[in-house]
């Protein structure tokens, strides 16, 4: 057992926050709970007084928010009050479906909508599992009851995300050179940071409660400089040091121009790391495959001192050949360090300067200052633990992820932090969930090739590595023909169409998806999804407010607010600090009369439809459950009890549910090796993808026998810069301009707008509701500040006010947070901006071949449009 | 004597807004007033372009123009320097905004809640506190002063860019803040002697122990 | 101590906005959230008409008793310039008690806390002693009260009438220094503003007054006493012209939220009421036809008579236009 | 290497019964989910010689059932994928390290790790 911490005492609070804590409140009851307003997941206190909810802090045990809120956090009182709140069933009484289609609501009972539900999905369950399609989002708890069903009566479509990019790569990147599931930056100790096409540190992103504070005391007590390369003058730019505005699309470029200078140019790079800890002393034969040894198979080094080739676990190994080429086996062959070299010289920074319009002169030099900046060789002790220091990170996340390339573009600058070795050490790039020592042991391993492969705590997703041979699809995603992605819902609207033209014989007949709005924000041009949802013969939906996926619901059950559910969640541990914790969600007040806890409403449907048992089965599987704390078959537990055993099972009987009800947290102490798991792991990064060759050609082969014409010039090993299809529309000048989203730190998902606070804010801010418009495009198209203009792309119009600005690229349009919403629920958000997605082009030509995220990329036309509001 | 200080770091801050709704959660302030607001600025031209944010409130001056100006005595300046008003007593002239430089009295004149006529719960509790069509504006959450917490905008800052204290105390850490940091207050020429402090520039603390 | 119990308070208030209908309006400030000169808001019409018919009626009542004294005025001239004067005071007093926040209106006694330190209170004062003094002042003409000690010409009735001259004067430049003693708005903060509105509440007070004689005493009367006042009136006329020239110049050469309120009036969103309403209906026309008038080329009759008497109601327009202006070009300094 | 006999066949043939011989042990297999589906049953017993790993149990499966499953279960080399969670008596094998280690019997669970996308 660990030493148990107080949260307060684990990063000295700046600024001293006495007496918010629960136990130190005398008369007032604040009940230590999780805000759900995005998922970052904060610690807050509710105080609750005669059963209403009358204020929200932060709490300050919890080192994941130490005490502090977001605007949109703080906001969350208005969604819990929404006056447009759901609070009875309804059941859709007009066939018809379709954008701003009244559903011509009925009421029903609990038992009718249940009964609906668990006749339909017999029937699917008997015919064929695949038609079961579930959508599932925050709420971790109710996710995993209702993910059940994808264990037990086999539906292998349980989508967990929302918008149409969200871990494409940054999961499987992360998986591949950190083991851990998604980044954070060392700001203790950094002292260089590059945010490419994201607001790390300022604006956005996991953990931003911590990551914020801490950013700016790097940026202010120790003068860590912040480099932003985005489009968009967003916050993050307004803060930076140096904003590069970039052209959407070019981020490859960019990465790719970085590591030519700091591999030919400038010579720095960490060879030691290289060398021991990636495989980038493997070689590589003419096929771009390995050269392995004949008897074990394991791929080969060059052994400089012997002169010989010898396998990477081969104990003899002694000082690794990086660069030069070999002839070993009779052949002619390079390390994979060698190839990379070779690659990235075909990106000089004049090159980059012509596709990326940054000037060559600015980026050699932040190339330059972020390799000198890196200290190569510098150590640094902590807790008397000698670690290797480089106080550099390129961060990226969802800019590079959402492009038709996405693989490529991210996949270009994740080498700039392997190549100084700055990838979990102190001051370097760091990724949750590594590794893990308490309660259950989760690191990462060495699997195929002495490659890393991540902990089993962290590793929820089919991984890049090795990766999977193609096969002819079974499943309306494809999942078979993307052989190193993730997932690949993307395409489940897409091939839905036609699914007989991939060889598939069923479609979706029923969709289950809990209140998140994954038509206004899931794909891309809207119209394809909401055929899909046409398309489909039961939708159920579970509801807070009827948002615009909701009006295409045939049955919405209301939902509590997350100030009324209860979620055990799981343990989590801030990047580089010295303890982890495990917080839990809590009711907070009454649930409104007439709405049911979402879990216990799909016990029924499974005790209805007979598959209880089997689910309380893989629920004990699933939740971690060990005896004598197993849900016994032919028993009926609410989910107070199971949360109760859940909290036992992991933490042991001192800590059950009353426990966390009463503390909110439970926080405790860990080691250095934890913080920077770094050079602990044994297993190595690569910085070469040579699986890609195979799983090209098997993919290539099962293609040409379902006669599909896909481009997989992205399966290459290396990096390179490929245009996305708007690219080429700007040069020929097709366009205007490309449509960029972005965000806003107090407006997360489409539940903000419909908050009457920040919706207030929005008015009174014009980038909310407003779209970026350089002043130079803005001059051309005779538009001024505040006018109506008119907004289109080949899939959608909207008209919406222009904002003139010079904090824009002048090829860019930049579109901020959730908006441009039709839904009747949310009266708020009627009409108000533009709906981002709905101007994406959709297809298969828009998503990429490797990890099928989508390209967001809008192809915009501008013009003025006359006449006030709409 | 104590006079209660803020100082506002304006390189920490991100202009995330937080403090403008956690102030509004705090005290419940009607539609359309902010007792603290973040300003946004933009100046420069394409690609040296560059946006600004400011984080303004009641600045609690030492010698205040509203509490001069009010007619009916309703500005009251507390021992501790904090400028409340005293609702029952306001009859709401506005000359106190009128007086203010700084433009932060507000009017809270009725009208519909955040959802139309009929007031949520939460609404009703905090509207309570109010009397209508008198002034009001920040009070320094002089409530969560009392028992020794911070402002409500304090404790939610994410940047940690907003820190208060007692002026007259040395030790007190809006006064070490002062002595490490560039800092002005706004529109000192003006007289008022504000109790805000706006720091400003890097604070260049020494690079953490390399070897 | 609560002067007024809440639901009395409620009730009133009911009463005195219920016909109204729904108040939709949210506050009265423009809380807007970029770093830039705020535009004030909060005193509008309603202050600005307070301003110009309190000042107006000080500035009447100054120059009635005065020229009443110098014989220019006849008793029934001066008995009705007091009455309906009253009633002008009245209107403006109802007009600034609207302006008053919603049932906290009904507290306005608290208004007279702080006359040590409050420009307002010291205005609520003067205003209140004043209509006092003329509603005492004017009693004696009412049928049957005619016995009273102080009705014109007598000792103490001129005692009365001197208190009132200086009331009114204090109340004329009140209405100045109300909105020139702060520095929050750089284009309200000068010494011209008190000049400014004196000038104007004697220009208006001045040219109302052949119109009451016209009332009191019939077309010739108002001939005779127009005689002795246009040129006066003219001379007004021309000394507010330049003061307000001298202050805009002033204002265009100050700090910038200065220079952006001179915008405002000159060329910006005030451009329609300043241009139009004070210089143009305010100043010029009147010029025009006073001094026709004063040339004698207007002759007399019915017809001249309504020209000037249109004249004067430009010249009041003028003067609630010019309060008006200078109200909404209120510009604040950024606050930071 | 692998299994001289299987007591059981995926098309549901007849089922050797009676007691293993001392050099192999018996393990009940659960399928859950989409492995159910492609395997075509829920639960089967396989016979494997002592000191078999998870290894060898999934070449055993993959030679049992349905090409399908193997296409989505195993890796080129035979081995289970890593979104494949395998549990021994109720208790995760949490990680690479548990899966060599050789197996004695009892109840193993596989099924499919639910694939959490993220924001």
């Amino acid at each position: 057992m660990p030493t148990f911490v107080r949260g307060r005492d684990t990063k000295e609070q700046t600024v001293e926050r006495p007496g918010a804590g629960r136990r130190d409140a005398t008369d007032s009851d604040w009940v230590p709970t999780t805000c759900r307003m995005c998922l970052v997941a904060c610690q807050v206190l509710v105080r609750v007084e005669a059963g209403q909810v009358v204020n929200v802090i932060g709490n300050p045990d919890s080192p994941n928010n130490r005490g502090r809120m977001c605007a949109k956090g703080k906001s969350g009182i208005m969604n819990h009050y929404n006056r447009s709140r759901l609070t009875r069933p309804l059941r859709r009484t007009n066939p018809e479906k379709g954008i701003k289609v009244d559903p011509r609501w009925e009421e029903i009972s609990w038992d009718e909508a249940i009964d609906a539900i668990t006749a339909k999905l017999r029937q699917v369950v008997e015919e064929d599992p695949r038609k079961l399609y579930l959508q599932t989002w925050a709420d971790q708890d109710f996710a995993a009851w209702l993910g059940a069903l994808a264990s037990v009566v086999g539906t292998p479509y349980h989508q967990t995300g929302i918008s149409g990019t969200c871990g494409k790569t940054i999961h499987s990147i992360n998986y591949l050179t950190t083991g851990g599931w998604w980044d954070e930056v060392d700001f203790e100790y950094c002292n260089y940071l590059i945010d490419v096409g994201t607001q790390q540190g300022i604006a956005t992103r996991e953990g931003f409660n911590h990551a914020v504070p801490d950013c700016a005391t790097a940026r202010v007590e120790r003068g860590m400089k912040l480099v932003v390369v985005d489009p968009v003058g967003n916050n993050a730019a307004a803060k930076a040091d140096e904003w590069l505005p970039i052209l959407p699309g070019t981020d490859a470029a960019f990465g790719l121009g970085m590591l030519h200078v700091l591999l030919n140019e400038a010579r720095i790079f960490d060879a030691e790391f290289l060398a021991q800890r990636t495989n980038a002393g493997y070689l590589v034969g003419s096929d771009g495959r390995y050269v392995r040894d004949p008897a074990s198979r394991q791929p080969l080094l060059f052994d400089l001192d012997s002169g010989t080739a010898k396998t990477h676990d081969d104990a003899s190994l002694g000082a690794v050949a990086l660069e030069g080429e070999f002839e070993v086996g009779g052949q002619l062959v390079k390390p994979a360090f060698q190839l990379l070299k070779e690659r990235v010289a075909e990106y000089p920074p004049e090159f980059v300067e012509a596709i990326t319009t940054i000037p060559a002169s600015r980026l050699r030099r932040i190339a330059r200052e972020f390799g000198e900046a890196a200290q190569i060789g510098a150590t640094i002790t902590i807790d008397g633990v000698e670690l290797p220091y480089r106080p550099v990170c390129l961060n990226w996340c969802r800019g590079p992820q959402g492009h038709k390339h996405a693989w490529h573009h991210t996949w270009a600058l994740q080498l700039v932090n392997v190549v100084v070795g700055c990838i979990n050490v102190p001051g370097g790039y760091q990724s949750r969930a590594t590794a893990i020592g308490w309660p259950d042991v989760s690191w990462p391993a060495v699997g195929q090739d002495g490659m890393m492969v991540p902990g089993a705590h962290s590793g929820k997703h089919a991984l890049a590595f090795p990766g999977r041979p193609a096969n002819r699809p079974g499943r309306l995603d494809l999942f078979e023909l993307f052989p190193v992605a993730a997932h690949t819902r993307t395409f489940v609207p897409e091939v839905s169409k036609d699914p007989e033209m991939y060889g598939l014989d069923h479609r979706i007949e029923m969709l289950i998806h809990t209140a998140g709005n994954q038509i206004a924000g899931g794909w891309a041009d809207v119209n394809a999804v909401v055929d899909w949802y046409k398309s489909i013969d039961l939708v159920v939906g579970f509801a807070v407010e009827i948002n615009e996926t909701h009006e295409l619901d045939d049955i919405v059950l209301p939902m509590p607010t997350y100030l009324e559910s209860n979620a055990f969640d799981s343990q989590d541990a801030v990047c580089g600090e010295g303890v982890a914790f495990h917080a839990i969600q809590q009711q907070t007040v009454e649930r409104a009369p007439g709405v049911r806890e979402p879990i216990e409403v799909m016990m029924d449907v499974y005790e209805r439809a007979g598959i209880l048992d089997e689910v309380y089965l893989v629920m004990n599987r699933v939740l971690k459950l060990k005896p004598p704390y197993l849900l016994e078959t032919g028993r009926r537990y609410t989910h107070q009890e199971v949360l109760d055993r859940q909290a036992k099972s992991v933490y042991g009987p001192e800590f059950g549910w009353e426990w966390f009800k009463e503390h909110g947290i439970l926080v405790w102490a860990r080691g250095v090796a934890e913080r920077y798991p770094g050079r602990f792991i044994k297993g190595r990064i690569p910085i070469y993808m040579e699986n890609f060759v195979d799983r090209g050609e098997e993919l290539g082969v099962v293609l040409g026998d379902m006669g599909l014409t896909w481009d997989l010039v992205d399966y290459d090993p290396l990096p390179q810069w490929i245009a996305c299809e708007s690219y080429g529309q700007l040069e020929r000048g097709e366009i205007d301009a490309i449509g960029v989203h972005y965000k806003l730190p107090y407006i997360y998902g489409g539940q903000g707008n419909a908050n009457p606070w920040i919706d207030e804010l929005c008015e009174k801010l014009p980038q909310s509701y407003g779209v970026l418009i350089n002043t130079r495009l803005a001059g051309q198209k005779g538009i001024k500040d505040g006018d109506w203009i008119w907004l289109e792309s080949p899939v959608g119009k909207s008209r919406l006010r222009a904002h003139v600005t010079e904090c824009v690229h002048p090829q860019v349009i930049g579109i901020a947070g959730h908006a441009g919403h039709w839904a009747g629920g949310k009266p708020l958000s009627r009409g108000k901006g533009v709906n981002f997605n709905s101007l994406l082009p959709y297809g298969t030509a828009h998503m990429d071949t490797i990890s099928s995220s989508i390209d967001m990329c809008a192809p915009l036309t501008v013009r003025r449009s006359v006449g006030g509001p709409p | 004597m104590t006079r209660m200080g803020f100082s506002i770091d304006l390189e920490r801050c991100v202009g995330c807004q937080a403090c403008v709704i956690a102030c509004k959660t705090e005290n419940g302030t009607p539609r359309n007033i902010h007792w603290m607001r973040v300003l946004e600025k933009e100046e420069g031209a394409f690609p040296d372009a560059r946006r600004s944010f400011t984080p303004v409130r009641c600045n609690h001056c030492a010698n205040p123009p509203c509490v001069a100006a009010c007619p009916t005595g309703a500005f009251v300046q507390r021992a501790d320097g904090v400028v409340v008003v005293n609702e029952s007593v306001c009859v709401g002239t506005m000359a106190c905004l009128t007086a203010c430089p700084y433009y932060v009295p507000a009017r809270y004149d009725g009208g519909d809640g955040y959802f139309g006529k009929k007031l949520t719960m939460y609404e009703e509790a905090k509207y309570s506190n109010f009397r209508e069509g008198t002034a009001q504006k920040c009070h320094f959450c002089y409530p969560r002063l009392d028992e020794g917490r911070p402002p409500a905008c304090v404790e939610a800052c994410p940047a940690d860019a907003l820190n208060y204290g007692d002026l007259d105390d040395p030790e007190s850490p809006i006064n070490i803040e002062l002595q490490r940091r560039r800092h002005f207050r706004p529109r000192e020429e003006l007289g008022t002697d504000p109790s805000t402090y706006y720091l400003v520039g890097k604070g260049g603390g020494p690079a953490v122990g390399v070897s | 101590m609560t002067l007024m119990p809440d639901r009395l308070a409620l009730a009133l208030e009911r009463a005195w906005t219920g016909w109204r209908g729904e108040r939709r309006n949210h506050g009265n400030v423009d809380h807007g959230f970029q770093l830039d000169l705020p535009v004030q808001k909060h005193w509008g019409g309603r202050v600005a008409f307070y301003l110009f018919l309190g000042g107006t009626g000080g500035g009447f009542v100054f120059l009635e008793i005065v020229l009443r004294w110098l014989g220019v005025l006849g008793t029934a001239t001066a008995a009705w310039g007091m009455w309906i004067g009253l009633a002008l005071a009245f209107l403006s007093l109802l007009a600034i008690f609207d302006h008053l926040g919603p049932v906290a209106r009904w507290r306005f006694l608290y208004a007279f806390r702080r006359p040590r330190q409050s420009w307002i209170s010291r205005g609520v004062m003067i205003v209140s002693v004043l209509v006092l003094l003329r509603l005492v002042v004017a009693l004696p003409t009412v049928p049957g009260a005619e016995g009273l000690p102080w009705a014109d010409g007598s000792i103490l009735g001129d005692g009365l009438r001197l208190l009132v001259l200086g009331f009114a004067l204090a109340f004329v430049i009140y209405s100045g220094l109300v909105i020139s003693s702060w520095n929050a708005i750089a284009f309200w903060n000068s010494a011209l503003v008190p000049v400014l509105f004196v000038g104007f509440s004697f220009l208006g007070g001045l040219a109302a007054l052949p119109v009451i004689a016209w009332l009191a005493d019939g077309l010739t009367a108002m001939e005779q006493v127009g005689d002795a006042i246009w040129p006066i009136v003219l001379a007004l006329i021309a000394g507010d012209a330049i003061v307000l020239a001298l202050y805009l110049h002033g204002m265009s050469t100050a700090t910038r939220p200065a220079r952006v309120s001179v915008g405002m009036i000159l060329r910006g969103a005030e451009r329609r009421r300043f241009v139009g309403g004070v210089v143009t209906l305010g100043l010029l026309i009147p010029a025009v036809v006073v001094t026709l008038e004063t040339i004698g080329s207007l002759g007399t009759g019915t017809g001249a008579a309504l020209l000037l008497v249109g004249a004067v109601a430009a010249v009041q327009a003028g003067g609630y236009f010019l309060r008006d202006t200078i109200l909404r070009a209120g510009v604040y300094g950024p606050p930071v | 290497m692998g299994v001289q006999r299987s007591v059981t066949t995926p098309m549901g043939r007849q089922q050797r019964t009676g007691e293993p011989d001392s050099a192999s042990f018996i393990v009940k297999v659960l399928l859950m989910g989409e492995l159910k589906r492609l395997a075509g049953r829920r639960e089967l017993l396989l016979e494997l010689p002592v000191g078999s790993t998870v290894h060898a149990l999934a070449s055993e499966l993959g030679r049992v059932c349905d090409p399908a499953f193997g296409r989505l279960a195993l890796s080129k080399e035979g081995d289970l994928q890593s979104h494949v969670a395998v549990f021994l008596n109720g208790a995760q094998l949490e990680s690479m390290d548990g899966l060599p280690a050789p197996l004695t019997g009892g109840d193993i669970e596989l099924m499919l790790v639910p694939m959490y996308e993220g924001g």
